[in-house]
């Protein structure tokens, strides 16, 4: 990929906008504006199946496994206009479960579970993080046991998980499990694909500071079929450390950012409550050159790790590396707009007189998320520290 | 007020911190700010005024405590920490108001029931984008009533704090006589007067300003503050309680990042990961550290803008260094201590946020750190 | 020029570290600096010439190599890493000026010349205040000589590097005809010319700018860049000359604070603090992925800049953003830097500060964060 | 202390302004500026007799030392103040070294020592760091033995020392050497004061990037009386700690910023050399605004320690904190005036072209010395979280 996007990524990106341009209608935006992504049933669940029509779930996917083929740059162009758009795109099961199940995953796996997720009907929780546990993933405690063999056994699983965000929206749970208590700690996870819907499965919600709802959930003598195992048994650390860079990854594209700086920027124009029109303030404008300067920044950390992928080179110092840039520069952005709107930016998020609905408002709850999650930033500094420059490990 | 804290100092402190974490635990912060509650809970209000919070800074003789600006400083750190329903402090600001504009007859009527907790009010005598802008939003006409000498008002107020649990607001307005200067007076007011309409407007920590919006509204002569000359109130004498209520609001904000550093220290050093308390890693130690720092700086130059205005100085530039430190270290405190404690600090049952939202609310309110930076320009002589 | 290097950048990259590793040591560099050195020793200069260095950039028919300016933007890159006299520089971006603003008698006079590594050369279209502002300091009135049509040049020129060491000066003047609109064009000239007085000025890093002083000073008509049509260049094309170096500065600084990171971690690596190395510490790698995330963004933001810049925009915007991020990103990088050697990088022995000395030259010069937040407000509409 | 100054304080600070307009000559400014304090028998040196002539120099010694007895507070005022018109105070000798006499010393180290000290005729080079140990003290491997009785007997001294600053302008070395080579690193330590002058002393000039020469100093074999040894043997590590704490509170004072603070405002409101006043830019305008508030800060935090030192109260954490942020600060304000300045404040200090004789392009230089020096910063946080609030130790 060069700077600059050639004919065909052009055309696609054009594609792309056509889509959004049709399929973004005003019900859409006003009921993510109202509900975010919680009607079950309604514009987002329509807009979800047009995107699945287009085959662009499975966009990045080999042709093989019923994907389109079109590699990172295409998935990146699309993601970044999504985001811009402010509507949900590829999610985790997508572009994180799916090219798992692919790599590792059994030929039961396969054509079990692809398909279906191409088509966007099954939708998978991610259950990672337990009670007490925090970033240290690898000290799970949730227990399978296999009770019969692998062709025609189940697997009972007890235990529970932490930020198993979107379970009210899922199908499954992409779960990882203790498989084998006695191995080191590393060694003896696996990943199973639990129903959501199966008995013992309970799901409690969790609201956090942005409003979003995540979800507690408890498995309680929970029976799934042996082959509901994702390739092999406590092999699943791999697994789970393949699809969080995954989801990494994903979560670095700077279409939303450029997307804020750009309507912060309209906002500063506009007069704020009192009549003061808050770019006229000089450091108000330089702060706001600053951002547009770091988000343009961040489009080009996205086109670099793009440009990697395509080259089969995996972006791993590049992902922490954007995925702090870009987590820090989003708080930022959020800072700025408190600043410059003054009380007006107090107003909250969804009332009716709050500028833009109260959206930056709400940035300023959602940021701290993207500085935690994923791999809290203290751990990924470690990452580049310790493995882009070969830094001696402190021991953790 | 000394830079060391004296025992006196010390003895106020703790005994202000025990009725606040006896009557102010977040559970009854949280009631406090839901829609329907009626705000501050009967027993946190009558905790306080028997512990003479109300009438800490009055004069005894208005039935107050006799004590000084120093001695609310005390209080405004405990509350900051606490998370003080603000219709408190506004009842506290009204108090400072009327002391400083009225005079001894609007002392006598109105101290007393402040200090006895029987009146909520609140101040409005400045934007809320800027504290040192005391122009007046309002527009009052000389009339005559049938009791004498009167006022009608008319105009619009925004963000007036507490309005909707308020009995007593002080608001501010411009007196315009044809071939006279305009004259800036003090209105006291009874929101439920007729004239006076009130729209909320809610805030991200659930609390509701109120936007005012005055018709015709008549005040009487004996509501009104004209200055000791009767000929209106001196644009810096309103200024200079718009910055003792700002330099207040970063006392609170030092109170506030003070508990929330102290909150982080020990979920860290409780919680594990990867086999080793969170607060053993220098990571974490160097977020905590930066922390204690900016609090250091912010609670000294706070209690300074405080000490100065107690002394009757305007203040401005000490006030935009108070305002410019304490902001920035309560918002840098408040999301580090997000980012130490994960997603632990972030969903609602675990409380943090209310100190995150109190950090951004403070923060702005009355003008941030780039106002403030504004402010002191002009006093260094940048402009 | 892709996102990611191709095999060709790569093996460019390698072949020019080697030359440079070889021949500018940092002894040759703090040789170079010495007032009476003479500037950069025949052995280095013999060496880029060798390795096609000075005609890296331009077109075979005119001797050089026939890269391009992305091709210029490796080079740039390991000049900064291996801190190459900017006389090298300076000379490469005369002969992008001639390249960009003469025609092809300028071109086929000089380029070979430079190719061939004949002549040092420097540039000052530019304020050195703001590379954006190409306001010509000099005023040029035209005359008949001897030899036909000829300006006559005053003026005074602040801040040309290498001046003392150039055979070829490329300036700019203003002409002022009565009646006409004023005309901007390009002179070369020899800074030994009669009328032409130098006054150094020492720089911080013991390098010496010159303040160069033209009283009536001869050009002749065949020394005059004068556009296409002959009267006058086009503002925005010196402008484009003017940010191109800018842009190649952003990625010196980008090899710079590189080669400063590596030395860094290199340092730590080896040296033991309370028993075990100083880069174990936590601390002491969050210093390091901040260097190197500051690194990468001015990385992406310098090479993305030269490319526009390669294709003939004007690319303010981009230069602006370059600017921003390369300029702090270097000073973050030699600061920390120092932080991390301790004493050790403090002694001039050492050489660290060699490149700090070149992280502010480079972060000012023509424009610093300040400066180029001020392009980037106007380009975004933000005046 | 109060957050206004007393009468008495006021009358104490009229008095150091008093005696400074005095003797602050253009001759001495001239000699500081050309060279700093490198001339040995100049106007720094006839300076300095004024000052010991004044008792200043044993301020805050107790009387019983042949002290002034005058206490933190006024101690603090007049650094504050020799500091703001940039001409030497008390130094290290007096405020460091000669405390830890008087606490730990024996009888002969006081009667020895302090009254040379005391009239600015003793002075010494601290000589704790060693080639290859920087921050870490305790693992120093200078050698010194006892020949003889601690009575009649000398210290035979071997090793090397580096960062050993004002050496070339001191009398004697304050220094710390391995007595006991078998004990735990911190329990065989001891200080010793050793002549410069002795045979087997050598000084090598090391020169910093700030202009300023330190040294380092080799010991062959030095002989010096048994008497010499401060205190008592092995009991050393207390007696540098203690210095240190007493050093890294003197760096604090925030005089010198608020001068150079106060110097960059100056300099703002002049045209540069293109013409242009840069306090013009209103982004500039908010910088030194910024400045200015730190600055103040850092006053209140001076005397925040000064006050809690007259009550008897040490400052440690306080004194890490106010370390870490002036340091901080000091490189802030040398940022704010090369961007301000451009190429300007490229111009070489002791040029006649550079503004301000280019003060701010070497504050630049001297400035990062403050952060990794005295106590690295990153040690000093350590130290706050770790003594102020309780965090564990991670095995340093």
């Amino acid at each position: 990929m060069d700077f600059e996007l050639d004919a065909d990524q052009r055309a696609w990106r054009e594609e792309v906008r056509v889509f959004l341009r049709e399929h973004v209608t005003p019900q859409l935006r006003a009921e993510l504006a109202a509900s975010d992504l919680e009607v079950l049933d309604g514009e987002v669940a329509a807009f979800r199946r047009a995107v699945g029509e287009k085959g662009w779930f499975g966009l990045n996917w080999p042709v093989e496994f019923g994907g389109l083929g079109l590699g990172p740059i295409r998935q990146h162009l699309l993601v970044s206009e999504f985001e811009y758009w402010g509507v949900p795109g590829p999610d985790l099961t997508v572009t994180s479960v799916a090219p798992m199940i692919m790599r590792h995953g059994t030929e039961h796996n396969k054509s079990e579970f692809l398909p279906p997720i191409a088509r966007g009907e099954l939708i998978c929780a991610v259950g990672y993080s337990e009670p007490g546990a925090g970033t240290d993933l690898a000290s799970l405690r949730t227990r399978a046991v296999l009770e019969g063999t692998m062709e025609d056994g189940e697997w009972v699983i007890n235990g529970s998980k932490i930020w198993n965000s979107g379970a009210q929206r899922s199908t499954h749970e992409w779960l990882c499990v203790r498989t084998d208590p006695d191995a080191p700690k590393h060694k003896g996870i696996s990943v199973i694909i639990v129903p959501v819907d199966a008995p013992g499965v309970t799901i409690r919600p969790l609201v956090a500071w942005s409003g979003y709802r995540t979800n507690e959930a408890f498995f309680d003598n929970v029976r799934v079929p042996a082959t509901n195992l994702v390739g092999e048994a406590n092999k699943g650390w791999r697994y789970i450390t393949g699809a969080l860079d995954l989801e990494r990854g994903a979560l670095t594209n700077a279409g939303d950012l450029r997307r804020a700086v750009d309507d912060l920027l309209d906002l500063a124009r506009r007069p704020r409550r009192d009549g003061v029109v808050p770019a006229s303030e000089p450091a108000v404008r330089r702060r706001l050159a600053q951002l547009d300067a770091d988000v343009e920044v961040a489009k080009l950390m996205g086109f670099e790790a793009a440009s990697m992928l395509a080259d089969s080179i995996i972006p791993s110092i590049e992902v922490s590396t954007e995925k702090i840039f870009t987590s820090e520069l989003r708080q930022r952005i959020a800072e700025v707009a408190l600043d410059l709107l003054g009380p007006d930016g107090l107003l909250g998020h969804r009332t009716p007189d709050a500028p833009d609905d109260g959206r930056f408002e709400r940035l300023y709850r959602i940021a701290p998320l993207m500085r935690f999650g994923a791999g809290a930033n203290e751990v990924l500094r470690d990452v580049i520290a310790q493995r882009g420059h070969a830094m001696p490990s402190y021991g953790r | 007020m000394k830079l060391i804290a004296t025992e006196q100092e010390r003895d106020l402190t703790d005994a202000l911190r025990h009725v606040l974490t006896t009557h102010c635990t977040t559970d009854v912060v949280r009631r406090s700010l839901e829609a329907d509650a009626g705000g501050v809970p009967q027993d946190l209000w009558r905790a306080l005024t028997n512990a003479d919070v109300l009438g800490l800074p009055f004069a005894e003789e208005f039935g107050g405590a006799g004590g000084t600006l120093d001695d609310l400083a005390v209080f405004a750190v405990e509350a900051g920490r606490a998370l003080c329903p603000s219709v408190v402090l506004s009842t506290l600001h009204l108090g400072l108001a009327v002391d400083a504009l009225g005079d001894d007859m609007h002392r006598k009527r109105l101290l007393p029931t402040i200090c006895r907790g029987e009146v909520r009010g609140t101040v409005a005598v400045n934007s809320p984008y800027d504290a040192t802008d005391v122009r007046p939003r309002l527009a009052a006409e000389p009339v005559t009533g049938p009791d004498g000498p009167a006022f009608e008002v008319n105009g619009e107020v925004d963000f007036v704090g507490d309005a909707d649990q308020a009995q007593q607001l002080l608001l501010t307005a411009r007196v315009t006589t044809y071939g006279e200067p305009d004259r800036l007076i003090g209105l006291l007011l009874d929101p439920a007067s007729a004239g006076v309409a009130m729209t909320p407007l809610p805030a991200s920590d659930g609390d509701r300003w109120q936007r005012l919006r005055l018709d015709r509204v008549r005040v009487a002569g004996a509501d009104v503050l004209a200055g000791p000359t009767g000929d209106g109130l001196a644009a810096d004498d309103v200024r200079r309680v718009a910055l003792t209520i700002r330099a207040l609001q970063c006392l609170d904000m030092v109170g506030g990042a003070q508990a929330v550093l102290e909150r982080t220290v020990d979920y860290t050093t409780g919680r594990e990961q990867f086999g080793r308390p969170i607060a053993s890693f220098q990571a974490a130690q160097h977020l905590v550290a930066d922390i204690h720092i900016a609090v250091q700086a912010a609670r000294l130059a706070a209690r300074s803008a405080l000490f100065w205005l107690g002394r009757g100085r305007l203040a401005t530039r000490e006030t935009a260094v108070a305002v410019m430190h304490a902001s920035t270290a309560y918002r840098r405190a408040t999301l580090d201590a997000h980012q130490l404690h994960g997603g632990m600090g972030y969903v609602l049952e675990t409380d943090l946020h209310l100190w995150s939202e109190r950090a951004r609310r403070f923060g702005v309110l009355g003008g941030g750190p780039d106002v403030a930076g504004r402010w002191l320009e002009k006093e260094i002589g940048l402009d």
